[in-house]
């Protein structure tokens, strides 16, 4: 972050780099914004995504909590009502689920149950998602339980860019953000414009046009969406990829022009795929009029109706990977589903 | 040497018009709540309610120092800290009746009354929710540099939530300016203290945060008044934390639908005896503070203000019912 | 319970009731079997479902939990483990937030987990539901979320007969089971058998035959479809409502077997619309060989976007009610939607 | 009168082959867990582990007197625990090569580790997660009318979750047969307990739900031991819980990620100076119960018994891949 020069037109850096700048960036520019969670300190989390920030911002703004998510989170939200800023980092998303009294019946609750006379401008940092052998604990996608929560704004940045744009984003936000990071794309590499911008909370973005297909994914699945699509150009397939970056509010417009367009639909999401994030793209385009427009069956692909196996074959084979959307893919133009 | 001030606490350190507007107050609470229990009787008030009859000391005695900065976090039993927090009966009528002109613009309703405002961040329909939001709140205060300091309501059940323990442990580590005033009314619902809490008084689980832990008769304004005024001065001070506990006792059922089943006529009696409101006047008219005109006064001032905020909250709009999503988010 | 006999054929009860009875008979077949919660002894539960049990049973086996739904749930998910049956309820399903943890890290994952070398036959009840004028945090469906994590059963019995029959299926089934139950069903009266009959887990039925809509619907929305199916009548529809008792497992054959007889469908359901049951039952036929027999695109009935608010009309609006239902399924015909 | 025993109090209380046999498997945990990180390091192990190396007397001194009858809970770090309560290194291996032999047949690995037919009801990947199930199975062993107790193992970091204060309370109030061992390594992940626990001993959490608390230097092979025994003797009494705290430390990181910027080199040299089997061992030979010859043999028994575990887990099959679903429900 010291040595690049702003001006540089591709500034590289990684997923995980790209959050550490933004917070940088918040705090640098708001005294209200504090970093709080479990071991972000002198450990720089369990991802080292606030590496070194305590030495810059000291104790009283990157304060490591005790492990103790529901008060943690529940602080978070006190302090968010009360003229801080937080951003409240769970080691990882799963033990969120000791926290989901504050998240889903106060920070999202509280400025409607108000009646608009209070305000929650909190943003939650979730690691998320499997592939690190960490077993049936550690590897949950979870997001879609908030997609159904009003109140909230659910984001999953796919890129360095995105990551940095969306919790600068979230932090302009005047209500609570949970934004997923997938912990594989951590140290992924990207380009990541200096300073402050902001990525549009609720805007699905078109990472790869094609005329025959489209793929809505989010977070790592947009890496392998894109690399599945690559393949599929072979076999005569043009797959539109679009990046879920928002699951609420859903961006249905980009979703639904692309469908009209390429007339069948595929989700690709990490998360179980009963009641997921594919449940609810397949039902906002059968209830639409791009419904008319569909030449095959809406496909889900999710993760296989089980907890997330150690066994790292098992773990592979438990989530949609390049080859399987492939497969998802010419499954729609055969017509088997 | 000055002679020795044998008066109460309260009536040795407050202005007299300072514990005269704290017994008002302590009426309103009273004819707020009669009031709020009378319209849902007459069927004027939906959904229920949790009065706090019998408990007015702990609340206005709790909040005798706090400024409008100050700020309190308040239970599903949350009218009387409101109304000792300052509220306006005519907007909390307001809101029970579900119109636009209520604390909540007819969004919350009882359990959800905030008044944010005169610093009260909200009941909370969740038993515990609020401990943790306080700690957050007085860590706002402490990063902002601000001298204000958090009460938090919270009930003798609530002491079994894992909140409780998370929350108070957090304000001692960072030694935050909270104040958590639990009302141990005897019971978490149906449900005894003696029974679920493992040590016979909860202040003795303050030891296990490090933190000084008193309880009191809460029915006395004094006792109440005092071990509140300790502990947030060592809250403005940056000392941390305090646990007080006022031993009290509420007259009415839980809520609307309690068939009160798991407690006696004669222990209700033997609390109404006890009665807060009465003894703390009859501490101010023995003082000289006060004379029965002026007491009745007060009382009459307090009835009169419960109907005026009735007839408000009738006359009072009801929220478009094509605006169920608003205040959702900013708008 | 006591003087009812047995051969009488229509032994007509409440849903509370049918609930109690189904607790009494296994309670008297299986000293294993024990009840927990909040107030669940003396007070009788906050809906009297568990009214005078205590006297029957004694307070080791109807235990009166303290506030600690995390611990208390987690309690009995440890004594499920290991040899007891617990039937936890939540006072209200809002609360069940406070226990995710030991609900869906714990309860659903250890049996696979361990490697298929342990059970946990615990049985949650969660009074569900909007109607009574309690606001933002007594007031939620969330069971859909629950409709997306393996190793649970999710249940949601519409009539006193299956509330006692699903409560009785959970108790026999070796894996945790969460049983949603409305609030406002349960002062609501039917036929319940006598003596003990399990309701299949997993099975939808058909409340009413229709041949031109299928109306999928669940708990309290079963009665508000059917009546709304009735008034639709005079209009020359004739719709099919299909309970969802089962929302995991999901009975897919009947729900496509109907839309492919019907051509139409829409989902009701209490929980937010967005990631709720309608879009698991919207994707699943969407995916199916049944959206070759869709007429219009598949209509979803959930609840507005926010949480529930007090005042009783907004309330109202906020989920669907029977005319609500009835102007849906005309959209469906004027394709509308 | 008889001539006082002034033996430690383990070694006057074991029979002799008992205490062998602990130190046998306490060298167990240590190659165990030495030939896992040697392993992981190979490449053959995925995912990540947590090491108990440096706390051996605590896990085997709180299992000396359970039976495959009684439970535990285990943590994170728990392999200690699992070979105390008598598990097969072999199964473990297979385990951590996700194997369909091992414990969890490859589903959980390291951090789900568990032997349920040796009461080792499984180490839990969430922290605190444990707790309230070991109040369960107290419960379940006293509604059933079994002798049985549960001992529960937890971290420093643990006792700051709200499951910690929730399940203590509950087995307070129903005087259940379950001993809280808390492992305090000074440590939560990189989080000192000094910094995140408002009190200075874990154990003076115990007065606030009305239990015996104890705190004892957990390297010290008989002190554990002692207290332990104490407990699970006031357990199976039906006088209820109690809280043991084992002071000891971890040698290795937190995880194989951690690079080690919360604490000195100075302070984990001072701490592997008290290597608690070393002690335990010196202590056996100082009073005769074995003489350095048996010693050796019990060390090299353990390298031979993780060279073989090791090598069973290798020669194992993998899960098929068909079978990702198998397991969620009974078959
Ligand atoms: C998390 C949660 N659990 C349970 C309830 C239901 N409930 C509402 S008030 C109450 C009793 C609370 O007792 P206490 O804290 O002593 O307050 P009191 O009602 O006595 O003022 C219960 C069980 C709730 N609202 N929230
Ligand atoms: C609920 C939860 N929060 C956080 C974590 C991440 N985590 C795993 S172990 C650990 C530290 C636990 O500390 P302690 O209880 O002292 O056990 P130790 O690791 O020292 O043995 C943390 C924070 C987790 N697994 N679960
Ligand atoms: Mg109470
Ligand atoms: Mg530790």
């Amino acid at each position: 972050m010291n040595a690049i020069n702003p001006e540089t037109a591709l500034r590289t850096m990684s997923y995980a780099e790209a959050i550490r700048e933004a917070m940088a960036l918040a705090m640098e520019a708001d005294p209200a914004v504090v970093l709080m969670g479990e071991d972000i300190g002198v450990y720089g989390g369990a991802f080292q995504v606030t590496l070194d920030l305590i030495e810059r911002f000291g104790p009283d703004r990157v304060m490591d909590t005790p492990i103790s998510e529901l008060g943690g989170a529940g602080v978070a939200v006190g302090a968010a009502l009360t003229g801080l800023k937080p951003i409240y980092e769970f080691q990882f998303s799963d033990f969120a689920m000791l926290a989901m009294e504050q998240i889903v019946n106060q920070a999202a609750k509280l400025r409607y149950m108000l009646g608009g006379e209070a305000a929650v401008p909190v943003v939650f940092r979730l690691p998320s998602g499997s592939g690190t052998g960490a077993a049936a604990q550690h590897s949950q996608s979870i997001e879609a339980w908030f997609g159904h929560v009003p109140g909230l704004k659910v984001l999953q940045p796919s890129t360095p860019e995105d990551a940095k744009g969306m919790l600068l984003a979230a932090l302009a936000d005047p209500d609570p953000v949970m934004i997923f990071e997938h912990k594989l794309l951590y140290k992924t590499r990207g380009h990541v414009p200096a300073g402050r911008y902001l990525t549009p909370i609720g805007k699905a973005l078109v990472r790869r046009t094609g005329t025959d297909l489209t793929i809505v994914a989010g977070s790592i699945m947009v890496h392998r969406a894109l690399e599945a699509a690559e393949t599929l150009v072979a076999e005569g397939i043009s797959a539109e990829v679009i990046d879920l970056r928002s699951i609420r509010p859903i961006d249905h417009a980009t979703i639904l022009a692309s469908v009209r367009k390429t007339g069948r639909l595929m989700v690709v999401y990490e998360g179980v795929k009963a009641f997921g994030v594919g449940a609810e793209i397949s039902a906002l385009v059968a209830e639409s009029d791009a419904f008319d427009y569909l030449d095959a069956p809406i496909l889900r692909l999710g993760a296989a109706d089980a907890p997330v196996p150690y066994n790292p074959d098992l773990e592979r084979a438990a989530v949609p990977q390049v080859d399987t959307i492939a497969a998802g893919a010419r499954r729609l133009f055969r017509r088997e589903v | 040497m000055a002679k020795a001030d044998n008066r109460p606490f309260a009536l040795r350190t407050y202005a007299p018009e300072k514990l005269r507007e704290a017994l008002r107050r302590m009426y309103l609470i009273r004819r707020f709540e009669e009031g709020a229990e009378d319209c849902y009787m007459r069927g004027l008030i939906h959904g229920t309610m949790h009065l706090s009859i019998g408990q007015e000391a702990s609340a206005m005695a709790s909040c005798m120092e706090l400024t409008d900065a100050d700020k309190i976090t308040s239970t599903h039993r949350g009218h009387g800290h409101c109304i000792a927090k300052g509220a306006n009966v005519g907007r909390m009528f307001a809101e029970f009746f579900g119109k636009e002109t209520g604390y909540c613009h007819g969004r919350g309703g009882s359990m959800h009354i905030a008044d944010v405002k005169t610093g009260n961040l909200g009941a909370n329909g969740i038993v515990g929710g609020g401990l943790p939001i306080a700690v957050g709140a007085a860590l706002s205060a402490k990063r902002l540099g601000k001298p204000d300091v958090t009460v938090c309501f919270f009930g003798d059940g609530a002491n079994n939530e894992g909140a409780f323990h998370e929350a108070l442990n957090m304000a001692a580590i960072w030694k935050l300016p909270v104040v958590f005033v639990c009302e141990n009314n005897r019971y978490g619902m149906s449900t005894p203290a003696s029974y679920a809490t493992a040590v016979p008084n909860i202040s003795d689980r303050a030891a296990a945060y490090a933190m000084p832990g008193i309880t009191v008769d809460g029915n006395d304004f004094s006792a109440v008044a005092e071990a509140v005024h300790h502990a947030i001065r060592r809250a403005r001070n940056g000392e941390g934390p305090s646990l007080v506990e006022n031993l009290t006792y509420r007259w009415r059922g839980h809520s609307k639908s309690d068939r009160n089943r798991y407690r006696t006529k004669e222990e209700i009696e033997e609390w109404m005896a006890r009665d807060p409101i009465a003894r703390f006047q009859a501490d101010l008219i023995a003082h000289g503070i006060l004379d029965q005109a002026g007491a009745d006064a007060i009382a009459a001032e307090a009835v009169a203000a419960v109907a005026a905020g009735v007839e408000f909250a009738k006359a009072s709009p009801a929220p478009d019912i094509s605006e169920v999503t608003r205040y959702v988010h900013a708008e």
